[in-house]
């Protein structure tokens, strides 16, 4: 990820483009400007809800089509032989501070130390391999099913690795797909195809999301085959999410000695199953979305200014703020009832909704502005005409056309408006 | 001629009561003194000792040492009168103007306009800010659907009609804000958007309507902190002061007036209440039902002024009607609500007369129209508290709930293996199921479902592979893509829906009863899953918690209501033989018993035939029921052969009772065992009830019971269930439950900053994002026939309860910034104007009787005070005597007592509870003594019958007797002559004879009137109406009215106090025996100091008009003025409720109030009402 | 929460309830059996299930009630004085392995290292004030708002400090809440009230759960006030959820020198709010409510033998498998289709699915012995009647009473239930 902010500095001022992006997502506190600088993901409101919508139809892309169960792992392990440890830093220092011991003796104590530490996990992979056993007996050694989890993993950055605090906070999203070895190379091009038909679903430009196999200098020991799918972000292409055909070497290797336990069913033979892990890095797979879905367009203002209008035009079921509510001028504590009556209707419903009528401050042109660059579906402004008629004003997004509305209806027709899109 | 001498100042009177310090009776009784006969001493020391009370130790109160202010006229009665007469002056004025006029003519058409509009004499319409006149007639009219913002009103006076419009009515508009602020009011005073009247001056108006309180809550300057001087005449008041009708015979009116069987209905539901038998004394007398009426305008129109009768038809149109039916039928609404303003006017003027006859004193009427002016300062805290309390509420009621579904649904697991039929509490409930119906598929059909099966086949054989355990790879393209078998295929059996009947089944696997608690899922919107009817209420809840008492499971019968089973009958085994209906699992029952005792460490019963142990309980279900066959057949033959075994004794007993016909249970005594509930098995005995165990008992979780789940007896007897977890839920939420409508309807009006007073803007507790408004009480001024006051949320509710959901209703009235409450409760005020009735009765000297004595001297810790006595008395807790004296002196006679004790312990018998009783009575009121009447008199002389005298000449129940078996025997048997032996009834004996012979004295006397003010009773009371009917009410309204008397002078007290010394206050509320007022902080102890001052000429009023020219000390003075924050009983209490359970300190930041004496308050204000004086010390 | 395990091993023998408890939940897969015995909380699949139910009810709890947003920190932070922190155990290595450095020098190194080392955050409270002004911004200065995340947290276990693994992970959920300082006091009130009443929602014995005021001496620095909720476990009562009124201080503390920014109106004036801090033990309330919910019932068989029966009555909302779906012997193939159909569709709606049909092999009584274990709240039975008229049997777990049903109405009857139930 923080590769991804060096290029940014260094394409600063050829990619107007990112740079338009990253000051976006900071005013609109999709994500915290300071993440921006630091080795952390740290998101605001808006980017946390992106995130939230996009892990749950990731959730629900991969359990709606099989044997899918999820689990949850620990972050911290004891088979992890990657160099991230959790220290206790006070036991640390206690041998530090033993003046008795030689530097010979208090290596050893320190290596020892570090011996008992746990790791921290650089994939959900090896989690999802341990719990293996226990789900067979569940679904009575039937094959295929899949363990499916998301979670924080540290990655260690190659570039920096010689630096101290070497690893980088990222979310990934991992799938591990036990089948019969007969059928895993069909599941690997089923699970390739159905990941990339997954990103493109959502995107507003398809084709900036792209797949390719992984070449075999880059294959890791007992991956047999692997398929990465990309997005062509401004500074070039970046791997979003990876898929590995594993074969059973992995799975013999975690559960040493205890083959016959490993055996599933497949037809009358037993057989240890081949693994496939699909596994994406949903932090950069925002990115991917925040950049495919910002729109810029230039429109003259009545004064024949030249403005640049910036929409994320993020698609309806991942948009983070499907309606913001706002009130126009008049008999304003009567307005704000009507607006927190809504509020609460919507939220009961599920809606996404930003309370804009609390700041009455910004003119109806800053308010679209805003809304826009946050990728507000719809804006609904809750007038005085509102208390005599029960009429609403509500803007849409992409058309920035206001449509006249009634009150009692609103509530259905984001309902309909917002599942129907997920089809599209 | 005596008076005792004290030092400087005490006093003492000759019964060593202490008296009114010496300064304070020669300023309050103008150097008149009370004078005693050595006479009446005597009598009074006799009477004292007899009641074992002379001779006391009394410690001596500190004097007090106080300037008065100057009072006006001769005597304090004069100085009363002359208030009164001043404060009520100009409404008088405005009164009598409106009885003279003659009302201009009613306009034909009525503006549809936004605010007033005036009428003038050609009809002409002039818009004016409001009716700017010094009397009105008014009458309001709100559209309930609505909410509770006023609609259209209208008003006349002698000059002018006027209609008022709300912008709501002539405005059609979407929503209009829930929040009600005096821009929605009707100004009578102000213009539109101001708070100020003309020139600054607030004006003394006059407001007459029927039920007037409604009609002020609706206007504008009424909610104004700092009131206006506008006041309110009541028609429906002035009516019940005139000729108001107790409860009893409004209902009696009501069934004589509107056809017999409406009426008849009430009556008798009434006399069930009141526990009367209907067949019992007949009413006598009915001249009353023509000179009273109930209160409605219709039929007090009626009363008063007759002729049409008004039509009320229009009303239902303002409560049920919506805005746009208002509209429509706007002429005719206005027209309606101007003729009720017309007949109001009609009735006022036949009124006025009369109330100024039959109430003189002119302290009635001015504290009438003070009283009118109620005024409750709230702030945001009200909001709160409703949300908190509601919630609370339902979320406790949800639990409840929800732990009764979970029995339900955990019972329902009983119907596998049909184990409900040993279940001791469930075995005879209504286990039925029903059979899934299902429409015979027709031929055609099956062949078209044949060939859907066979596609359905070939689908499912070409895609799935034979072996099921085999991975079969990813779904095909096409599948994908979205054509998938196994969808097909579902979509296929969907069709067959066509075979079910189109009205599906209710649960048709559940057992009967549990079917019945469910809400059927296609009826209700807001279906909820399970058994959701379930509540506390229902027949099957104990049941299910399997209830018991004693150890025996509760059950249930049509004819004894609640009882419980008692295991160990063998009489009635042959003949459950050939029933039908579910059988006794009565072996449970036994078993469950068993455990009881052993938990108990309590020696079991045995039972006749019960040598097996539970080892012997057998573990196979065939063998179990042979047994049970088996131990039928034993008993039978026991019966039978009479042969000897084990436990042969008892047998023996148990068999000759059987004979007997009488199946007593040897082991367990209660109520019953009732035999004609035939339960093999078991003795059925009811639970015992409070009326008395002929009653029965509807549910085991009325509040009755709840004393009884405290200490185990009634228990819950399953695991895992908490039965007085879902009691004490109930017991919390009650108060809410039925005071959540009445509380959330009242109305607030919020006030916005310019509103509000300087004093509460400048403040600097005064916030902006606060509220502060008021609600105005619809106190109806006299609602009962002893002129009480009537309102059904402020006036009855009870102070904070730990245990009780939203009872922190009253510590919700909070004041503004810059402002505290001062009030007081007068301490035991009827039983003192009780007291000194009986006094001025006996020897006309304060604490000459024992009744007298106890209430003024007696103390709590020498178990002399009234309470102690009784409890002593009768044995029981102080608490419960407390009930029996204040029954006892409103009425209640010795029934009353009967049935209380049998309530306070349930272990008493009837006769030992009569006996109890009696002696109290005896004790208290004492016994009855007749004079005998000129006839008796004659027959004594003339038959010479011996009989026993007291000093009034009176004869015991006795020797009356006595008298009249003489006359009987000696005159000839034929004519069966009827001799009316006695004149007056009295009491004799008791420490509170004398108070009841004086309370009789006047209930039975030609014109009934209060001692102190004379205010006549009701003309539906008097006994020329009635005779001698009604005459609990009677007695009971003589202490009641003085009451309100009493509350009165206090009143116009206060008002004058307040005005004469510039107390910058107004009057809030009063609850019967208390009184609040809202002042600014600065003042309070001026006002508080200007109270104690008005009990005291309140209390020297009562006793001078009762011939007594002293006041005892330990009266004189309220013994705590509370100064608050918020209305509550005590300064200190926190009023923790589940709905507050942090208490107000914590919660809405309400510090502890102060609660000063007579001296705090002289050491803080230097006995002065004066402003500056007052400041000066506060400075020191 | 491991001081829980070992309190279960002591009280083992007197404490049949909770052995009882521990057993099923690894029998039927809720948490890891090995997670009992190490000190991380893996899940199973319906512990995950489980875990994300509550997790959303939280999230909807504290969402629809207020203006909350949701925002997501890092793990590790620089700011946090705790001893835990990440190391990069190769610079550690590289350091020792120097044999030119004396013992001071490699001391002095490694204290360097130690220094630039990221901590690991012990809770999510300085996350959301380090977040505070940013969102200030957005909601134009009005208060009131809140700051919700749920998320992982190092918690060191004080018996355990010395030893080097001293930390444990425990998702925590934490709402951080600004007020104006005159509210603030009301404010604790309301969560407090709100927080023990959301966990008596979803209770079966809402009475275990109880509230209690923090005692004087346990009030940490600049709180004035703290409120508990507790739940009384078989070993004693553990606290689920804490409540800080935490006044200003810690605010002031973390943005030193910017007090201007800080502040609010409130009214017409203008405020440093006050922050009330509202942090779950997630993992705790899994195993409350899994305590909670476990009913044993004592049954006699048909052959009059008692049997202890095991039901996990968890709530409908909570409760991980709403459904399993069985079939009856018969026309397999058809039945599996039925069986396959059904459980598509059930999935689609989002109704979380047990494909109990993969396993034939268990008896009618030991089928429902499992599923009321896993707290499977309706049984689904496709039989060969199914395919004549299109009924099922459903199987009801807290009544036991199997329903006839019509399979074009079981997906209906299922969503009604399961949201009808949220109000119970």
């Amino acid at each position: 990820y923080q590769r991804n902010i060096s290029k940014y500095n260094t394409h600063y001022d050829n990619c107007d483009k990112t740079s338009l992006l990253m000051q976006l997502c900071a005013d609109r506190y999709y994500i915290s400007p300071e993440a921006f600088h630091t080795r952390n993901c740290t998101y605001g409101p808006l980017g946390t809800e992106l995130k939230k919508n996009i892990t749950k139809q990731w959730t629900s892309a991969i359990r709606t089509r099989a044997y899918v169960f999820g689990i949850t792992t620990s972050v911290q392990s004891r088979m992890c032989e990657e160099s991230v440890k959790v220290v206790n830093v006070s036991a640390l220092q206690e041998i530090l501070n033993q003046d008795s011991l030689t530097k010979k003796e208090a290596c050893q104590k320190i290596q020892m130390l570090m011996k008992d530490c746990m790791s921290v996990r650089t994939s959900l992979l090896q989690g999802a391999l341990q719990q293996y056993i226990k789900v067979l007996e569940l679904v009575n050694r039937t094959l295929p099913f899949g363990l499916a989890e998301i979670g924080l993993c540290h990655h260690s950055d190659s570039q920096l690795r010689h630096l101290s605090c070497c690893s980088s906070e990222v979310t990934e999203s991992s799938l591990v797909w036990f089948c019969s070895p007969r059928t895993s190379s069909q599941w690997m091009d089923y699970w390739a195809h159905q990941r990339l038909q997954w990103w493109r679903k959502f995107a507003l430009g398809p084709s900036d999301f792209s797949m390719c196999n992984v070449v075999d200098e880059e294959l890791k020991e007992g991956t047999s085959h692997g398929v990465k799918v990309l997005y062509k972000f401004p500074w070039g292409s970046e791997t979003l999410e990876t898929l590995w055909s594993l074969g059973d070497t992995l799975l013999l290797k975690t559960h040493q000695g205890t083959c016959t336990k490993l055996q599933c069913k497949d037809g009358r033979k037993s057989v240890v199953p081949h693994v496939i892990s699909v596994s994406a890095n949903v932090d950069r797979g925002i990115l991917a979305y925040l950049f495919n879905s910002l729109q810029l367009l230039r429109k003259t203002d009545s004064k024949q200014k030249l403005h640049q209008k910036m929409v994320l035009k993020l698609h309806p079921t991942l948009t983070p703020v499907k309606v913001a509510l706002d009130m126009g001028r008049g008999f304003s504590s009567e307005l704000r009832q009507v607006c927190e009556g809504l509020f609460k209707e919507f939220l009961e419903a599920g809606i996404s909704t930003w309370p804009g009528y609390l700041d009455t401050s910004l003119s109806m042109e800053n308010l679209h502005t805003k809304y826009d660059e946050m990728g507000v579906l719809f804006t609904v402004m809750v007038s005085e005409s509102t208390l005599k008629s029960g009429l609403l004003l509500v803007r849409n997004r992409d058309t920035t056309i206001r449509e006249t509305m009634h009150i009692s209806e609103i509530k259905c027709f984001l309902l309909k408006y917002i599942s129907a899109s997920e089809n599209f | 001629p005596k008076s005792q001498q004290g030092s400087d100042q005490s006093r003492l009177n000759p019964l060593n009561i202490q008296m009114l310090s010496r300064n304070l009776q020669e300023q309050i009784f103008r150097g008149r003194m009370q004078e005693y006969t050595d006479e009446d001493v005597e009598r009074s020391i006799g009477h004292l000792e007899q009641h074992k009370l002379w001779g006391k130790e009394a410690s001596l109160l500190p004097d007090v040492e106080l300037k008065l202010p100057q009072m006006y006229g001769n005597d304090i009665d004069e100085h009363f009168c002359l208030l009164a007469q001043k404060q009520s002056l100009p409404y008088l004025d405005a009164a009598s103007q409106l009885q003279r006029a003659r009302l201009p003519r009613m306009p034909k058409e009525w503006a549809w306009e936004v605010g007033w509009t005036r009428y003038g004499p050609g009809e002409e319409r002039q818009s004016v800010n409001f009716p700017d006149e010094k009397a009105l007639v008014f009458d309001v009219e709100v559209c309930m659907e609505e909410g509770q913002c006023p609609t259209l009103a209208v008003a006349v006076s002698p000059n002018a009609w006027y209609s008022w419009c709300s912008k709501r009515l002539v405005e059609d508009r979407y929503t209009w804000s829930s929040d009600l602020t005096l821009a929605d009011f009707i100004p009578l005073e102000t213009p539109v958007n101001s708070i100020q009247p003309r020139n600054g001056e607030w004006k003394e108006r006059l407001v007459v309507g029927h039920n007037v309180s409604f009609d002020r809550a609706h206007i504008k300057e009424q909610y104004l902190l700092k009131g206006s001087k506008m006041r309110f005449l009541d028609t429906m008041s002035l009516h019940m002061a005139i000729s108001g009708l107790t409860g009893f015979q409004r209902s009696l009116w009501m069934a004589s007036k509107y056809g017999k069987r409406k009426g008849l209905q009430e009556v008798k539901e009434h006399m069930k209440r009141l526990g009367r038998k209907p067949e019992g004394p007949m009413i006598g007398s009915w001249e009353w039902v023509d000179i009273s009426s109930i209160n409605n305008l219709a039929d007090v129109h009626a009363l008063y002024v007759g002729g049409e009768p008004l039509k009320k038809e229009a009303r239902d149109l303002f409560v049920k009607g919506s805005m746009s039916d208002i509209r429509t039928n706007f002429q005719e609404l206005m027209q309606y609500c101007a003729l009720d303003v017309l007949a109001t006017h009609e009735v006022f003027i036949q009124q006025l007369p009369l109330f100024m006859e039959r109430c003189p004193h002119p302290v009635t009427l001015a504290g009438m129209l003070e009283m009118g002016v109620c005024y409750l300062p709230v702030n945001q805290n009200w909001k709160r508290y409703l949300e908190d309390a509601q919630t609370t509420y339902e979320e406790l009621q949800r639990e409840m709930k929800k732990s009764l579904m979970i029995l339900a649904d955990d019972a329902c697991q009983l119907l596998e293996d049909d184990r409900y039929k040993d279940d001791p509490w469930l075995w005879d409930l209504d286990w039925d199921i029903q059979d899934f119906k299902q429409k015979k598929i027709p031929v055609s059909k099956k062949k078209a479902k044949q060939e859907a099966e066979a596609a359905a086949a070939a689908a499912a054989n070409k895609n799935v592979p034979e072996d099921w355990n085999e991975d079969p790879g990813p779904p095909p393209e096409e599948e994908q893509a979205g054509s998938d078998p196994s969808r097909e295929l579902i979509q296929r059996l969907k069709e067959t829906v066509n075979y079910l009947p189109k009205r599906r089944q209710h649960l048709p696997a559940h057992p009967s009863w549990y079917r019945k608690l469910c809400v059927k899922m296609s009826e209700a919107e807001d279906w909820s899953p399970g058994a959701t009817l379930i509540s506390l209420q229902m027949r099957v809840t104990p049941k299910l918690m399997g209830l018991t008492w004693d150890g025996f499971p509760l059950h249930y019968t049509d004819q004894h209501g609640w009882g419980y089973l008692v295991p160990g009958r063998r009489d009635n085994f042959e003949t459950s033989e050939d029933s039908e209906g579910p059988v006794c699992p009565y072996r449970a029952i036994e078993r469950i018993y068993k455990e009881y005792c052993e938990r108990k460490g309590k020696e079991q019963p045995q039972y006749l035939d019960s040598p097996h142990s539970d080892e012997f309980m057998l573990t196979d279900s065939a063998i179990w029921q042979t047994v049970e066959e088996v131990s039928r057949l034993e008993v039978f033959d026991d019966e039978a052969m009479s042969t000897a075994g084990p436990s042969k004794r008892i047998k023996k007993k148990q068999n000759s009772l059987v004979e007997n016909g009488n199946g007593e249970c040897p082991y367990h005594h209660g109520n019953g065992p009732y035999n004609d509930v035939n339960i093999p098995g078991c003795w059925f005995f009811k639970l015992p009830h409070k009326d008395g165990n002929e009653n029965n008992v509807g549910s085991p979780f009325s509040k009755d019971f709840l004393s009884k789940m405290e200490d185990g007896t009634l228990q819950a007897g399953r695991e895992g269930t908490n039965a007085t977890r879902a009691l004490e839920i109930n017991k919390m939420i009650s108060f809410w439950r039925n005071a959540q409508k009445r509380i959330s309807s009242q109305m607030v009006v919020w006030l916005r900053k310019a509103e509000l007073p300087r004093s509460v803007r400048l403040h600097k507790d005064f916030d902006e994002e606060e509220q502060y408004g008021a609600i105005l009480p619809q106190v109806i001024t006299a609602g009962t026939v002893t002129r009480r006051a009537v309102e059904p949320t402020w006036l009855t509710a009870s102070n904070a309860r730990k245990d009780r959901v939203g009872s922190e209703l009253k510590a919700m009235v909070q004041v503004p910034p810059g402002y505290h409450l001062v009030g007081a409760d007068v301490d035991s005020q009827e039983l003192w104007i009780a007291a000194i009735l009986g006094e001025a009765q006996f020897a006309g000297m304060h604490g000459c009787t024992a009744f007298g004595w106890m209430t003024l001297q007696g103390k709590k810790s020498q178990g002399t005070d009234l309470h102690s006595r009784t409890a002593d008395a009768v044995g029981i807790s102080r608490e419960h005597a407390k009930v029996f004296n204040y029954g006892r002196i409103y009425g209640a006679g010795q029934p009353f007592a009967e049935r209380l004790l049998m309530q306070f312990n349930h272990r008493l018998s009837q006769q030992e509870a009569a006996s109890k009783a009696r002696q109290m009575y005896a004790l208290t009121k004492g016994l009855r003594r007749y004079h005998l009447s000129e006839e008796g008199e004659w027959l004594v002389k003339k038959l010479n019958v011996e009989v026993k005298r007291a000093e009034d000449g009176s004869v015991s129940l006795q020797d009356l007797r006595k008298i009249s078996k003489l006359a009987a025997q000696s005159t000839t048997r034929g004519s069966k002559r009827k001799w009316n032996l006695t004149g007056l009834r009295v009491w004799a004996g008791g420490t509170e004879s004398e108070m009841f012979n004086k309370l009789e004295n006047i209930a039975h006397s030609e014109e009934p009137a209060t001692p102190v003010l004379g205010c006549r009773i009701s003309r539906a009371l008097e006994p020329s109406a009635v005779q001698d009917e009604f005459i609990t009410s009677r007695v009971n309204w003589v202490v009641q009215s003085s009451a309100v008397d009493y509350l009165h002078l206090m009143l116009v007290a206060m008002r004058w106090l307040f005005e004469e010394h510039d107390i910058d206050g107004r009057f809030c509320i009063s609850i019967h025996d208390e009184v609040r007022y809202l002042v600014t902080s600065e003042d309070r102890y001026r006002a508080a100091l200007a109270l104690q001052i008005t009990n005291l000429l309140t209390r020297c009023m009562f006793a001078y008009k009762l011939g007594m020219m002293d006041l005892p000390q330990s009266v004189a003075f309220f013994s705590a003025v509370d100064i608050d924050k918020c209305l509550r009983k005590e300064v200190t209490m926190d009023c923790m409720t589940p709905s507050n359970p942090t208490g107000v300190e914590r919660r809405y930041g309400l510090k502890q109030g102060e609660a000063l004496d007579i001296y705090q308050i002289i050491e803080i204000t230097k006995g002065s009402l004066d402003k500056g004086k007052r400041q000066s010390a506060r400075l020191k």
